[in-house]
């Protein structure tokens, strides 16, 4: 992991590693999201994150954002970031081109507990960008296939536009064994036959069992919200969901106290958390 | 980082006499966000377009900026170049460097570094410029002309035949104007109303225009394409919609009073149209000297009225209308002749001016055409001419030329010697001034065949002796005094604005000159537009004009509105100041300091913590905003901002370029 | 936790002593200041001292007299702007291709806070918590605290803002201290005039008292008849009482706070707050911090800032989105965090009772108000 | 009190402080500039009348020296005094700002706007310390391209005998 | 001159008593759903209070202490309908003024009952005295010039200039010619002496933003300060930085500034920030002609202008 500067291993927790991008994809219609994949210059600082993991990634002269790693540890480096044009640090993000240098610090957080969930059903609902995270974890439980049970990937965008990771959805995972890809929008267009509505109720439509299964969910708050309602109707427990949390950070290491709830801080306990550990929270987020 | 093209102009030697061009390429490269970088003996000229074009397209560039001479003369073009390429013509930055360097330093050294500061400065500016597109405002293709003369009738037949409404208000109970009350006019000598009647005729009934006489403009709104116009139709105590004009009411009226048609040398009642001819032909009552109005008996009209078409206790109505341009055509008015009292006129009944001679000579006049003296309606065996009373006159009257007074007293004196065969006509003149087709023909032959005597000089008095008047002038040819006896003397006025011009002008927003007449935006460039976008000038409302002049000006105006009438949006310029909601916190500090009161308070609604909230911000009208920047100075939280000259683009153009001569930050 | 005060267990034990004449103070800050970076309470004419850089110059001078200094010395430790490192991207002429130089803020030489009072030394170990342990460790602060010494100035006399007991540290404590200087005519004295007992209670503090420039200061061993004496001393003062302190008694409201997250407390206590940040910009204990880069051109630097809870834009987010927007929101944060979060984490309160935020809090909105307050609500 | 008409800016100036003490002061530079050290002077210059005025002096050839950056602007009123203390505050050694005549504004009043501002300024930032000669406001038409030479020769020549700006002093942002 | 401050606890006392009379009224009768005034906080010092009920309106005092304006607190009622009550002296009133015409809280929502002031003390210069001093001055009104506000000094409003009820007599106002001694002290000094004084400031400057909250003239929805795009202010506290933060703080008040030096009051590192605004007001008043720079109006001085203002230029139109 970096905070050591790869020649004289002398710490430097803050100070990041410099990058290149080199490739960005454009991941919807719109042009709001985009995937970075970014190498570092110096392959000795490469560091292996798990599922789950972000990064910091740096814009210099402009500033960091916490970002999710969305491609797999098995793929190794480069490694790729969907970003979404939110504000100052993503919104310069969106203006580099391949060749542009970076910084990048990490892997910072928790990770999903994957090696828990040995031969469990593993649903992952996802909305919008929030399939960045989870398709890291996908990609990672593919790889591992034979530990899981089936395996059932629910997602849904505002748009066919919108919906990330298209060749993911469309051509990869389908041909996977034993794993099935439920895609919705919110609002469909003249090429869109699939389903048409919202996660939730699409959710409930599928009707996954909870038996022996864990659901892995992330997307907008709106979306969580009502998801876990459903998952609970369908006989989820607290302990079988999983989601990850979003807040300002900026240091990453949990020091400079932003993203502090209670007395967590998503930075290092977090993002990945079980809804029964985050009922334990303060609702702050 | 933007992908940025810059291109370095030569401009020959221009440039690259002074500025080493080459060096500032090496060290423009290496700027961030730079990715392409070009020199060109001449960027202007069709290749060093063609190549702007070429160089967008195959690396892919995201703002360009061309570094040669000032903005002022070739942004629009290389706007235009980037249009071509198919980038937003805004993404354009420009580094003038003749101009503001090599045409005004002389050291290499020094101009080759000061031209890399201001290309970087415009990299830094352009690198945060946002692709805007110019706004559009809708048009009302409707258009009011003010003034029924024939400045204001030309205009809007020629807006209406083009398919356009229009509507004319004029002030009088009937259009016509000044025309109405000429004999004939020069130099032709044709009948004027058998060519103005016609066209007043078309007037009222042209399905596109609404005619509202008697009316007058109150208010006036708005911009370009949407004004919002009021008017207001003064009560004519006669129901239009009922009257047949058949006149029985006029003929039955007791009162007698001036006619102010006939300039006082005939009378009317006091329910009257000013003329048989008039456009509406429905009388209006004059309540000054309406008997009923004054005394509360007599309804003689309201009895003989078989229509039953008069309404005493009528009142004025007001009209809103809204349209997309305005013609102004409201006329002139004459100089007072009083002020000069040496002429006697007022004192003396047979000193009387040109206008009053036009009605004296008018077939339809009150003399039928029968050339009388108003003392005792005798046939004057001489008359005396008087030019430039008023004008050219820097003392009493005013300095300029009223143009059309020789040509018509040239008129006059030859109609005169037509009517009364053994009658003497004398013209006092300063010069005679005959610019138009035909016109010296026709003075020529006033002296030549009518044996018109024309003296060269500005009378210093005119006097009476017995049944005579005696004027007396200097013959500046001669250069000796005359004194001529004759039987009437006829002074030429100048024409001076209408008295409420100055209150017009303020009304609608247009300026005007040290007279009152209203300016046009440029003198010979722009000659019937005013500097407010969507108003146009008739006639003498901007100066002496005869008629030829005034016609051909009012067609003028009319192409323009119908020119601004065949597009059906109006694009604005987008370089305008913009509120960002989120940040207004509609203190509205930026309203006072705009000049163009364009800045309205507008309610927001907006869901804050699960509650709709409703607040006021400012918000910027863009067919008003010219793009001065003041509200953005005003604004404390930088909410306003101007487009094209952000915030953000001025300091960044600071930072960068001090960046690089005084390192601003290090460990 | 905490050390000394009443009834409480003996502190560590002195590894040497010294004394020191009070009027040799200024002289030895001035010699140490030519080798290390000094800390100290600064005076200021007609207003309290600050906590600020002691230069090695004529001009400055200590102020011992004040109970307090107005800001804390943590600034020493975690200065309020700190440079993390300097980045530069340059091109190749030939190639245009960009390539991007970081370096490292350099740790900078060694550190003396001097004549901190003993509640603003406990504080550096509560700063320590938190930068020197879990799976990070700042490397920055690090590198500072390793070459950092701390002396502290027993108080003579705690005035009613004190309340350092209620967390069971004391007027005379040593924790965080590598020396403490006791006044020899021991407490209730306004400002010392004869001499100071320096106690080195760490290896460090030792090689300060033995260093050069103390010797030169005429630091000298204490006779051996006063042996006695500096007993008695240092225990006066580990025994002495907070005027505030005392009227709060010992505060333990971490139990309390768990289940007062949604009480409408913070809704009524939080109406006149400003939402400034002076409480946690001159606390002694609040570490809270954002990063920026400041720089044009591709060329800057990166540094950290004191950042606060209290302030509403600390928490905004990219999206607009403000899990904090009120100032009850953060109001809590601010106590639950000093009193109940930082204490399940770390195992003790987040307050030293060095009584500023009871001194400058322009509404009267501060910790022993809260602590006592939330002392007697329901739940 | 002030008399309410002014005669010109310096007169102004003068009652604000004592500068014939506050000057010595500053033309002895914090740090010696070295030998050849060039001023450099930010000029925001308004699009219609200084802009065009600094472009007729250059049509006209009228040599001037290179030391003042042009930021165009499209009036004097869009000037945020914002902007004049951050250039002085990265380093600008000079700041210059020039509109339209009073009366003459392409807006018709923007420039009276800055005026008062910039007045205003002018004193405020005598008063926090920096030299009233580094921050000059003038009116220059289009055709007053001679006038804009004079104004770029007169304060580079005042700023190189007072040496570098507020900067040197100030020092650096982080 | 003006008048000079002087405490008469007796007004105080039965200004205090009517009121609570007042606050309890619209309380009770719903007129007003919170009435913002004082209450005894830590120490006897002089709070904002925020009365709901009543039984609130009791807690409610008017002391010699009750030196912070109300009127910026308005802010955190924005959303939401309901009226709000609030009292004010005559410095209270121009901060309330302010906040109105800079058209941040609707005056239809307001309550307003106005007290006559004769004179507040600085609770900080109170805190100093030794406590027997303080109680008596408390108790008996007998307090030197020097330990009330600032503002009390140059008063030329002692009655509330905006008010739905006026509670107590009103004092007669007298006209002040207003001098402004910070400005001119630091007017007096060289160049460099004053740039020292105020990097001093500058240095000790902890940018908590006390002074910018506490100020009624700083009301934006989102200070250009806290903004990241444009970064107006950097983060860094160094000098320079430090200059801007004042700078824009000072300067965008200018015109505004009410010169109720609450911003003074409340930094905590005790920094003459007025210093600042004096100046403003000082050469506004003098440069404009503006008599009562202090007294908010319907458009400020900023956003208006006469051709004959002074000009820069020699000989310019």
């Amino acid at each position: 992991m970096s905070g050591q500067c790869a020649c004289t291993g002398e710490p430097r927790l803050l100070v990041p590693d410099v990058g290149t991008i080199v490739d960005v994809r454009d991941e919807t219609a719109s042009g709001d999201v985009k995937t970075f994949r970014i190498a570092l210059d110096d392959p000795q600082a490469e560091w292996r994150h798990l599922p789950g993991q972000c990064a910091m990634v740096s814009v210099f002269g402009v500033g960091e954002a916490m970002i999710s790693i969305t491609s797999s540890p098995t793929r190794g480096w480069p490694l790729e970031f969907s970003v979404k044009r939110v504000g100052r640090v993503t919104g310069a993000l969106h203006d580099l081109h391949p060749g542009d240098k970076v910084g990048l610090r990490g892997p910072y957080g928790n990770h999903f507990p994957a090696e828990e969930w040995k031969d469990r059903r593993l649903v992952f609902i996802a909305g919008g960008i929030g399939l960045a995270p989870v398709r890291c974890l996908i990609d990672w439980c593919l790889a591992h296939r034979e530990d899981f049970g089936h395996i059932d990937i629910i997602y849904g965008a505002r748009s066919p536009g919108d919906l990330c990771f298209k060749t993911d959805l469309f051509d990869r995972w389908p041909r996977e064994k034993d794993t099935e890809v439920h895609l919705t929008v919110d609002e469909g267009d003249q090429e869109w036959t699939g389903p048409v509505g919202f996660v939730p109720p699409f959710l409930e439509e599928i009707g996954p069992s909870p038996e022996n299964a864990v659901a892995i969910t992330c997307g907008p708050p709106i979306m969580i919200k009502f998801v876990l309602q459903t998952l609970a109707r369908l006989g989820f427990t607290d302990d079988q969901i999983v989601t990850t949390l979003e807040l300002k950070m900026q240091c990453g290491v949990g020091k400079c106290g932003r993203c502090n709830i209670g007395e967590k801080y998503v930075c290092v306990d977090g993002p990945v958390f079980t809804l029964s550990e985050i009922r334990e929270l303060p609702d702050e987020f | 980082m933007k992908r940025v093209g810059v291109f370095l102009c030569w401009c020959g030697s221009n440039i690259a006499g002074t500025v080493d061009v080459g060096r500032v390429a090496e060290k423009v490269r290496l700027l961030p966000g730079v990715v392409y970088v070009e020199e060109n003996k001449y960027t202007c000229s069709e290749p060093g377009q063609a190549s702007i074009m070429k160089a967008i397209k195959e690396h892919d560039l995201e703002r360009v900026v061309v570094a040669s001479c000032s903005p002022r003369l070739h942004e629009p073009t290389f706007r235009r170049t980037l249009e071509a390429a198919g980038m937003n013509p805004y993404h354009l930055e420009m580094a003038n460097i003749r101009e503001h360097c090599s045409w005004v330093h002389t050291d290499r050294e020094e101009a080759t570094a000061k031209a890399f500061d201001i290309v970087r400065m415009a990299v830094a500016k352009a690198l945060r410029n946002e692709a805007l597109q110019p706004g559009r405002i809708s048009i009302e293709k409707k258009a009011l002309v003010l003034g029924g003369g024939i400045a204001g009738i030309q205009a809007a037949l020629d807006i209406a035949d083009a398919g356009h409404q229009v509507i004319l208000v004029e002030r009088e109970p009937t259009i016509g104007g000044r025309m109405a009350q000429l004999d004939k006019t020069f130099p032709t000598l044709d009948c004027s109303s058998c060519i103005l009647t016609p066209k007043m005729v078309d007037c009222a009934k042209h399905p596109n225009i609404t005619l509202y006489t008697y009316s007058e403009l109150e208010k006036v709104e708005g911009y370009i394409g949407n004004f919002n116009v009021t008017i207001r139709k003064k009560a004519r105590g006669v129901d239009e919609a009922l009257c047949t004009g058949c006149g029985l009411c006029q003929t039955k009226c007791p009162v007698k009073v001036d006619s102010e048609f006939d300039v006082g040398v005939g009378k009317r009642k006091a329910i009257y149209t000013p003329f048989p001819q008039a456009v509406p032909n429905k009388p209006v009552i004059d309540k000054e000297n309406c008997r009923y109005h004054k005394t509360g008996k007599c309804r003689i009209c309201e009895r003989v009225c078989e229509a039953k078409a008069i309404r005493f206790d009528q009142e004025d109505t007001i009209i809103e209308e809204k349209v997309g341009a305005i013609v102004v055509a409201t006329g002139f008015d004459l100089f007072d002749l009083e002020t000069y009292g040496e002429y006697g006129y007022g004192l003396y009944p047979d000193v009387i001016s040109s206008l009053q001679f036009e009605r004296l000579i008018n077939a339809s006049g009150p003399t039928e055409g029968k050339i009388r003296r108003p003392s005792d309606q005798e046939v004057p065996r001489s008359v005396a001419f008087v030019l430039c009373v008023g004008s050219r006159d820097d003392q009493k009257g005013v300095s300029y030329c009223s143009r059309a007074c020789c040509m018509y007293s040239v008129k006059h004196a030859t109609q005169y010697r037509e009517k009364v065969k053994d009658g003497r006509a004398f013209v006092f003149y300063m010069d005679i001034r005959t610019p138009g087709k035909a016109y010296e023909e026709f003075y020529r032959r006033s002296s030549v065949d009518y044996g018109v005597e024309y003296i060269r000089g500005r009378p210093s008095k005119i006097y009476q002796k017995g049944k005579k008047l005696v004027v007396r002038a200097e013959d500046t040819l001669l250069g000796r005094p005359v004194e001529v006896e004759v039987d009437m003397v006829v002074l030429a006025p100048a024409m001076v604005p209408k008295h409420d011009a100055a209150k017009m002008a303020q009304t609608l927003g247009v300026s005007y000159d040290g007279y009152g007449f209203l300016n046009e935006a440029h003198p010979k460039l722009r000659p019937v537009e005013t500097n407010t976008a969507g108003i146009y000038l008739a006639g003498a409302c901007q100066g002496p004009k005869d008629i030829p002049d005034t016609v051909a000006q009012a067609g003028a105006a009319a192409a323009k509105v119908a020119a601004l009438f065949s597009q059906d949006e109006l694009t604005t310029e987008p370089m305008v100041a913009r509120v960002d909601e989120a940040l207004c916190s509609g203190c509205l500090w930026c309203k006072p300091v705009c000049p163009y009161k364009a800045i309205e308070a507008k309610t927001i609604t907006e869901r804050v913590a699960g509650r709709t909230v409703t607040r006021e911000v400012a918000s910027v009208n863009v067919g008003l905003c010219q793009g001065c920047g003041a509200c953005t100075v005003a604004c404390r939280d930088g909410a306003m901002n101007l487009a094209g000259f952000t915030n953000d683009q001025v300091l960044a153009e600071v930072d960068d370029l001090l960046a690089d001569l005084r390192p601003a930050c290090g460990v | 936790m905490g050390e000394g005060g009443k009834g409480m267990a003996p502190g560590p034990v002195p590894r040497t002593t010294k004394l020191v004449e009070a009027s040799g103070l200024d002289g030895w800050l001035r010699a140490v200041a030519r080798e290390a970076r000094v800390w100290a309470p600064v005076k200021v004419d007609g207003r309290p001292p600050l906590f600020r850089e002691f230069g090695a110059g004529e001009e400055d001078r200590l102020d011992l007299e004040a109970v307090r200094t107005v800001n804390s010395p943590k600034g020493a430790l975690l200065p309020q702007t700190e440079p993390l490192m300097t980045y530069a991207m340059t091109k190749d002429a030939e190639s245009g291709r960009p390539s991007l130089d970081l370096e490292r803020a350099a740790p900078g030489g060694p550190v003396v806070v001097f004549g901190a009072r003993p509640c603003d030394a406990a504080a550096f170990e509560l700063l320590d918590k938190v930068f020197l342990t879990g799976d990070f460790v700042d490397d920055h602060y690090q590198a500072r605290r390793a070459k950092t010494t701390v002396v502290a100035v027993a108080c003579p006399r705690p005035d009613e803002a004190c309340f350092c007991t209620s967390f069971g540290l004391s007027p005379g404590g040593t924790r965080g201290a590598d020396v403490v200087l006791y006044g020899r005519s021991g407490p209730g004295v306004p400002v010392e005039t004869v001499a100071y007992y320096a106690v080195a209670y760490t290896e460090r503090g030792e090689a300060f008292l033995a260093a050069p420039a103390a010797r030169a200061a005429g630091v000298a061993d204490v006779p051996e008849d006063e042996g006695r004496c500096l007993e008695e001393v240092v225990s006066a003062f580990r025994g002495l009482g907070t005027p505030l302190g005392d009227r709060l008694g010992r505060i333990d409201v971490a139990a309390r706070l768990d289940g007062l997250f949604d009480h409408p407390y913070w809704e009524k206590v939080s109406a006149r707050c400003l939402s400034c940040g002076a409480c946690t910009f001159i606390c002694p204990t609040c570490y809270c911090f954002g990063v920026a880069d400041c720089g044009a051109l591709g060329k800057g630097v990166r540094y950290r800032y004191w950042d606060a809870c209290k302030l509403p834009h600390f928490m905004l987010m990219a999206g607009g989105h403000n899990p904090r927007p009120a100032k009850s929101n953060r109001t809590r944060q601010r106590f639950m965090h000093k009193l109940n979060y930082y204490h399940h984490r770390y195992g003790e309160y987040q307050c030293v009772g060095c009584g500023r935020c009871v001194e400058s809090c322009p509404v009267g909105l501060h910790l022993p108000l809260v602590a006592g307050e939330v002392g007697g609500l329901e739940g | 009190m002030q008399p309410r008409k002014s005669g010109g800016f310096e007169n102004m100036a003068e009652s604000a402080s004592r500068p014939e003490e506050a000057r010595p002061a500053e033309t002895r530079p914090a740090e010696e500039p070295g030998a050849g050290w060039e001023p450099v002077i930010v000029g925001f210059l308004c699009n219609w009348c200084s802009y065009a005025g600094a472009d007729s002096a250059g049509t006209a050839r009228m040599v001037h020296p290179p030391n003042v950056r042009v930021i165009r602007v499209p009036c004097s009123g869009r000037v945020n005094p914002r902007f004049i203390l951050r250039a002085f505050q990265r380093g600008a050694d000079g700041v210059l700002v020039s509109g339209c005549h009073p009366g003459d504004c392409h807006y018709s009043t923007g420039n009276y706007y800055a005026r008062r501002r910039l007045v205003l300024l002018k004193r405020y930032l005598e008063y926090l310390g920096i030299d009233p000669r580094r921050f000059r406001t003038h009116w220059v038409s289009a055709s007053e391209g001679q006038k804009f030479a004079d104004i770029v020769r007169e304060m580079t020549a005042e700023i190189k005998a007072l040496g570098p700006g507020p900067k040197a002093k100030l020092g650096e942002l982080v | 001159m003006p008048r000079k401050p002087m405490l008469d606890i007796e007004r105080m006392r039965s200004a205090e008593e009517a009121l609570r009379r007042e606050a309890r009224r619209l309380l009770a009768d719903g007129v007003v759903s919170v009435f913002l005034g004082h209450e005894e906080g830590w120490d006897g010092l002089a709070v904002p209070s925020f009365a709901t009920s009543p039984e609130d309106a009791e807690k409610l005092v008017w002391n010699p202490l009750v030196a912070p304006h109300l009127a910026k607190y308005l802010l955190d009622r924005l959303a939401g309908d309901e009226k709000v009550g609030i009292v004010v002296n005559g410095c209270g009133s121009l901060a309330l003024e302010r906040i109105l015409k800079d058209r941040r809280f609707p005056r239809e929502r307001l309550y307003i009952v106005g007290i006559p002031c004769t004179g507040i003390l600085d609770p900080a210069r109170v805190a100093d005295l030794p406590p027997e001093r303080r109680r008596e001055v408390l108790e008996t009104g007998r307090a030197e010039a020097g330990l009330f506000l600032d503002r009390c000094s140059w008063c030329d409003v002692p009655n509330a200039v905006v008010s739905d009820i006026l509670v107590g007599e009103p004092v007669a106002e007298e006209p002040t010619v207003h001098e402004y001694p910070r400005a001119a002290r630091l007017e007096a000094m060289s160049l460099e002496e004053r740039f020292e004084h105020f990097k001093d400031l500058y240095e000790r400057c902890i940018r908590c933003f006390a002074c910018r909250n506490v100020c009624p003239a700083c009301s934006c929805r989102e200070c250009c300060l806290d903004q990241w795009e444009p970064l107006w202010l950097g983060r860094a506290t160094s000098v320079p930085e430090q200059q801007m933060f004042h700078f824009i703080r000072a300067f965008d008040v200018a015109g505004r500034c009410i010169r109720c030096g609450e911003c003074e009051r409340v930094c905590p590192m005790g920094l003459p920030l007025m210093d600042f605004n004096d100046k403003l007001l000082k050469d506004i008043a003098e440069l404009f002609g503006v008599e009562r720079p202090h007294v908010p109006t319907d458009v400020e001085p900023l956003g208006r202008f006469d051709p004959q203002d002074p000009d820069f230029e020699e000989g310019a139109e």
